[in-house]
């Protein structure tokens, strides 16, 4: 039976059960079974990503107005401008796509792409709810970590393929910041790992049933994280590849329409993705109170981080190119080895 | 210092230099005001600035179109031992040149840009003595009396 | 593949850095020659805002001239005002009643801590806050609301004349001014905590963009950025204009002349501004606001070379009389044209971050580099 | 060690205050819908007044017209023989031109010319901001 108080995991698991009793019952193959039940899946990804999106942008407007003294979008749609962000998008589906005369046409064209997917990729592996997790793989958190670091690639052929001196510039920056921000981030969430045992999301969670490793020496891990996280997704204070006042917009410069709104859907959607790591791997994921559904308490997390993250964004100024190599390699780096070393002290200690 | 003295010293040292006259009907000069011959503009303002009288700071640059001549003003300070002096050098209106004061004072580097693009004065010596505010491939010198503006499309 | 490649394996890349671009404060060109991200060459490109003001003054009376100038440094119109009416009133030697002279600084001194809060939120926006920039202007909007109240205008204020100021001070324009600076002197204390205590913000300042003593003098450097580099250069004191020498105030200044030391002399400018107007409040009293001058003026045949001190630096103008009612010739030197001008210096070795950061730290408006 | 609490005490300290204000209510005009209060000295386009006998009383004294700066106003002006008076038989603003310094009011001697407190002044093209008497004399 289902309940109302019951979580959206427990729906799935149960709509899985009954789905694979009457294909038991018509006889239906193992491989159409899982295909159907993966694609199901796929396809509420993909609407729960493409909405996350939209969500998010209204969001990052309306945080930064009302940080800002404004109101922000105020007309679209009606109440508080709740369509701005869909009737940006419809504007941008009907933008001219321009590539520029002298660009590498088809790196040009791939290069949205090749950061998009990674990060539609990263979400297959987030558990939203008890069950809800597209695959709950021995290495979870690896897949979106190496997916993640495509997202540097893309960003290096925007850049270089628009045959533009600043979006090279963006493109430059952007390759040598991932890239040295991505060992602490790694690092980080090293501890975690160490901790629980395991790379498995579901484990994860798990573990964090009674005491999140927010409130456990993983604190340390945690500021690593969101820190490295900031820059992995080029967010102000860490925005250099972006740099408005000095790149004009970076790499992304000579891209418009569709292209250019993949870029900023997938700014946002690996957004999400490293909240919902934090909110996974420091926060307890879906774990919460029991009157509470599973799915809503991980989103309260995830947005309670994308907040967080917004609000840096809105408060802080930008570090400069060389400074923040300076802050990764010798501050941040160093730390979460320390981390890792205390982590493994206390790990040693308590057990 | 008062004006008395600095201008002693000064005529002692470059006797070519005169104190300037107003001209007939015009008030007088507020600041010890002087003429320069314009050949040994260079020289004077090089040993103003470090020959005791310590004029450091060049506030302004400025031609103007006398009509018969044309005219380089320099309007300076000592901010050390705060004093002021005027100097002017008078130029032919056909050939305008003077050596440029952009060696004694970095200042002079935009100043002497700027009365070049508006009057056509020359500064012999200044290190890129380009128009600097009107636009490429523009004809004539706007701030001369005798210049006719052309109207554009918005007249 | 060019000679440089084949000679050295590597490349100077040429990077046109405006007429349009987020952060060069208007339609400033700078064409830079870049080894990577540092800089070995800039050259800043101006006048692409040139409008002739110098020529345009020719044309126009000495009263009309006051309007113009509104369009010099268009964020301080106040101040402009003040410099073009200083030489006629000087030429004909015209007493100005004391309470024009006291209505004159508090505009002269609010505009200050306009222009300089636009410098803030801008300079923010450079550095890469975006924040800032808001709460800068709802505190630049209350002044623009005082303005508005007694002039009439919110950008071009025309307010001075030649010999006093255009109109009296409406009934709620003291109270709303001390309200105003009540009001004010806490969000400073806020717009340290926004900025200047923030370590990333003195990570990309301090000792950014130095210039040394000499050098400030050298270039002929004025206001906040000649006195951030410790020369105490402020026209109010040392040639005092209008009412100044009345007026206890400090003169904030810097030590070591970098991008922070610039900010901060503005953020300190600020407090002896408030301070000023306080004391301007204290001393008026009721009395004529214009001398008595003929609608039309004809100076004397002579010439003039005023200045005043803008928030920019030193706005000086000479003028030539020839007796008629049009000036014969009207030279503006502009504060901002003489500060850019030190920057094909400083941008040598930074990178181009550092750019903005410096050039915002200047604080140009392009209105009064190209006139 | 403590340059890291400073700098991250001073960091919590900013964001305290973005944190604040994300909950002070916002100070921006929603401004088609709602507007600002115009100040009764507000420099808005350029009106004539008619005199207590309900004819105008500009007397074409050209004032105006010599002191703007941008030579905006052209006027015509005839002579009435039977009131003893000058009139304008046309009298044409530029509004194009215009940049509301306001000379002219404050030089016009029989204060006929006043602003309005219309701050709302656009055109889809030059030709409409040239404004006839018609529009003018209110």
């Amino acid at each position: 039976m289902i309940y109302a108080s019951q979580s959206l995991g427990d729906l799935w698991a149960w709509a899985l059960n009954q789905f694979a009793v009457f294909c038991g019952w018509l006889g239906i193959p193992e491989v159409i079974r899982y295909t159907v039940e993966k694609g199901a899946y796929a396809v509420g990804l993909l609407v729960f990503i493409s909405l996350t999106a939209l969500v998010l942008i209204y969001m990052e407007r309306k945080v930064s107005a009302h940080m800002q003294l404004r109101y922000g979008p105020m007309w679209t749609g009606g109440w508080h401008g709740w369509s701005q962000t869909i009737a940006d998008m419809i504007k941008l589906l009907l933008k001219e796509d321009v590539i520029p005369d002298k660009a590498d046409r088809w790196v040009h064209r791939i290069a949205p792409i090749v950061i998009f997917v990674p990060s539609l990729v990263g979400f297959l592996v987030i558990p939203f709810d008890k069950y809800l997790i597209g695959a709950d793989l021995n290495v979870g958190i690896l897949i979106i970590f190496g997916f993640s670091s495509i997202a540097v690639l893309s960003i290096f052929m925007g850049g270089w393929a628009s045959n533009n001196k600043y979006t090279l510039l963006g493109g430059l920056r952007s390759a040598a910041q991932m890239i040295s921000y991505e060992l602490p981030l790694v690092l980080s969430v090293l501890g975690v790992v160490m901790t629980v045992g395991s790379l498995k999301m579901s484990d994860i969670v798990m573990a964090q049933k009674d005491v999140w490793f927010l409130f456990t020496p993983n604190f340390l891990g945690f500021i690593i994280y969101i820190i490295a996280g900031t820059a992995e997704v080029n967010r102000t204070p860490f925005d250099i590849p972006e740099a408005e006042s000095e790149l004009v917009s970076g790499y992304n410069t000579e891209y418009s329409g569709l292209k250019y709104g993949f870029f900023m859907l997938s700014e946002f959607t690996n957004t999400f993705i490293i909240s919902a790591i934090a909110a996974t791997f420091f926060m307890g994921g879906w774990n919460g109170p029991s009157w509470l559904p599973g799915i809503v308490s991980f989103l309260a997390k995830t947005y309670l981080i994308v907040f967080l993250l917004m609000w840096f964004r809105w408060t802080f100024p930008r570090f400069r190119v060389d400074r923040l190599m300076d802050f990764g390699w010798k501050f941040l780096l160093p730390l979460s080895f320390f981390n890792i070393l205390m982590i493994a002290v206390w790990i040693l200690v308590t057990k | 210092m008062n004006e008395k003295e600095l201008l002693a010293k000064i005529t002692e040292k470059f006797p070519a230099v005169i104190e300037s006259k107003p001209a007939a009907g015009a008030l007088p000069a507020f600041n010890l005001t002087l003429d320069v011959p314009a050949a040994s503009i260079a020289d004077v303002c090089a040993w103003l600035k470090t020959g005791g009288l310590k004029f450091d700071y060049l506030a302004a640059l400025s031609g103007v179109d006398l009509k018969d001549k044309l005219q380089v003003v320099y309007h300076l300070y000592s901010l050390e031992m705060k004093h002021k002096l005027i100097l002017k050098a008078d130029l032919d209106r056909l050939a305008p040149e003077l050596p440029s004061v952009n060696s004694v004072w970095q200042a002079a580097n935009w100043h002497e840009r700027e009365t070049y693009d508006m009057f056509g004065i020359k500064f012999n010596g200044h290190p890129y003595l380009e128009r600097i505010l009107t636009a490429e491939g523009f004809e004539g010198y706007p701030l001369l009396k005798d210049f006719i503006a052309k109207p554009d499309q918005y007249d | 593949m060019t000679e440089q490649i084949k000679n050295t394996g590597f490349e100077e890349m040429t990077l046109n850095m405006g007429p349009q671009h987020p952060s060069t404060h208007g339609v400033l060109h700078l064409l830079l020659k870049m080894d990577g991200e540092v800089i070995t060459e800039a050259r800043p490109d101006i006048g692409y805002l040139h409008r002739g003001m110098e020529k345009l003054a020719e044309k126009r009376t000495w009263g009309a001239n006051i309007a113009l100038s509104d369009r010099w440094d268009y964020i301080a119109s106040m101040s402009n005002n003040f410099a073009a009416v200083l030489g006629p009133e000087k030429l004909m030697n015209i007493t100005v009643p004391k309470r024009a002279e006291y209505i004159r600084v508090i505009m002269a001194e609010l505009n200050r801590i306009a222009s300089h809060l636009i410098f803030f939120g801008t300079y923010g926006i450079d550095i890469g806050a975006f924040t800032p920039f808001f709460y800068a202007f709802r505190e630049r909007e209350m002044i623009l609301d005082l303005y508005e109240s007694v002039c009439g205008a919110r950008l071009t204020y025309n307010y001075f004349r030649i010999g006093g100021v255009s109109a009296d001070l409406p009934a709620d324009f003291v109270p709303g001014v001390k309200s105003f600076i009540d009001y004010f002197r806490p969000k400073l204390k806020e717009y340290d905590t926004l900025l200047s205590t923030n370590p990333i913000f003195m990570d990309r300042t301090v000792g950014v963009g130095n210039i040394s003593k000499e050098e400030a003098i050298d270039w002929a450097l004025s206001g906040p950025n000649i006195r951030a580099s410790g020369v105490n250069f402020d026209i109010r004191k040392d040639d005092a204009y209008s009412v100044y020498n009345e007026f206890d105030f400090n003169i904030p200044t810097g030590k070591n002349g970098d991008c922070f030391d610039r900010y901060m002399v503005r953020m300190n400018e600020m407090k002896e501004s408030a301070r000023i107007i306080e004391q301007a409040i204290e001393k008026l009293e009721p009395g004529d606001i214009i001398a008595k001058v003929a609608k039309v003026v004809r100076p004397p045949a002579g010439e003039i070379y005023t200045h005043v001190e803008a928030p920019k630096g030193e706005l000086g103008v000479y003028c030539i009389s020839d007796g008629s009612t049009l000036p014969y010739r009207y030279k503006v030197r502009g504060p901002s044209f003489v500060n850019l001008a030190i920057l094909q210096k400083m941008l040598k070795g930074l990178k181009i971050a550092d750019v903005v950061a410096v050039l915002g730290s200047i604080d140009i408006v392009l209105g009064e580099v190209d006139r | 060690m403590i340059k890291i609490f400073k700098y991250t005490w001073a960091i919590l300290k900013g964001m305290g205050i973005t944190f604040k204000y994300f909950f002070i209510r916002p100070v921006t005009v929603q401004y088609p819908k709602e507007k600002v209060k115009i100040s009764s000295r507000w420099r808005g386009t350029l009106k004539q007044l008619r005199n207590e006998k309900g004819e105008e009383a500009c007397d074409g004294c050209r004032i105006c017209e010599k002191i703007c700066p941008v030579n905006c106003i052209s006027m015509e002006v005839y002579k009435d023989e039977k009131k003893n008076r000058r009139f304008t038989s046309s009298y044409v603003v530029n509004f194009g031109r215009c940049m509301f310094c306001g000379l002219c009011v404050e030089a016009c001697p029989k204060k006929c010319l006043v602003h309005t407190p219309d701050f709302e002044f656009c055109a889809y093209d030059r030709e409409s901001l040239i404004l006839a008497k018609d529009k003018i004399l209110r």
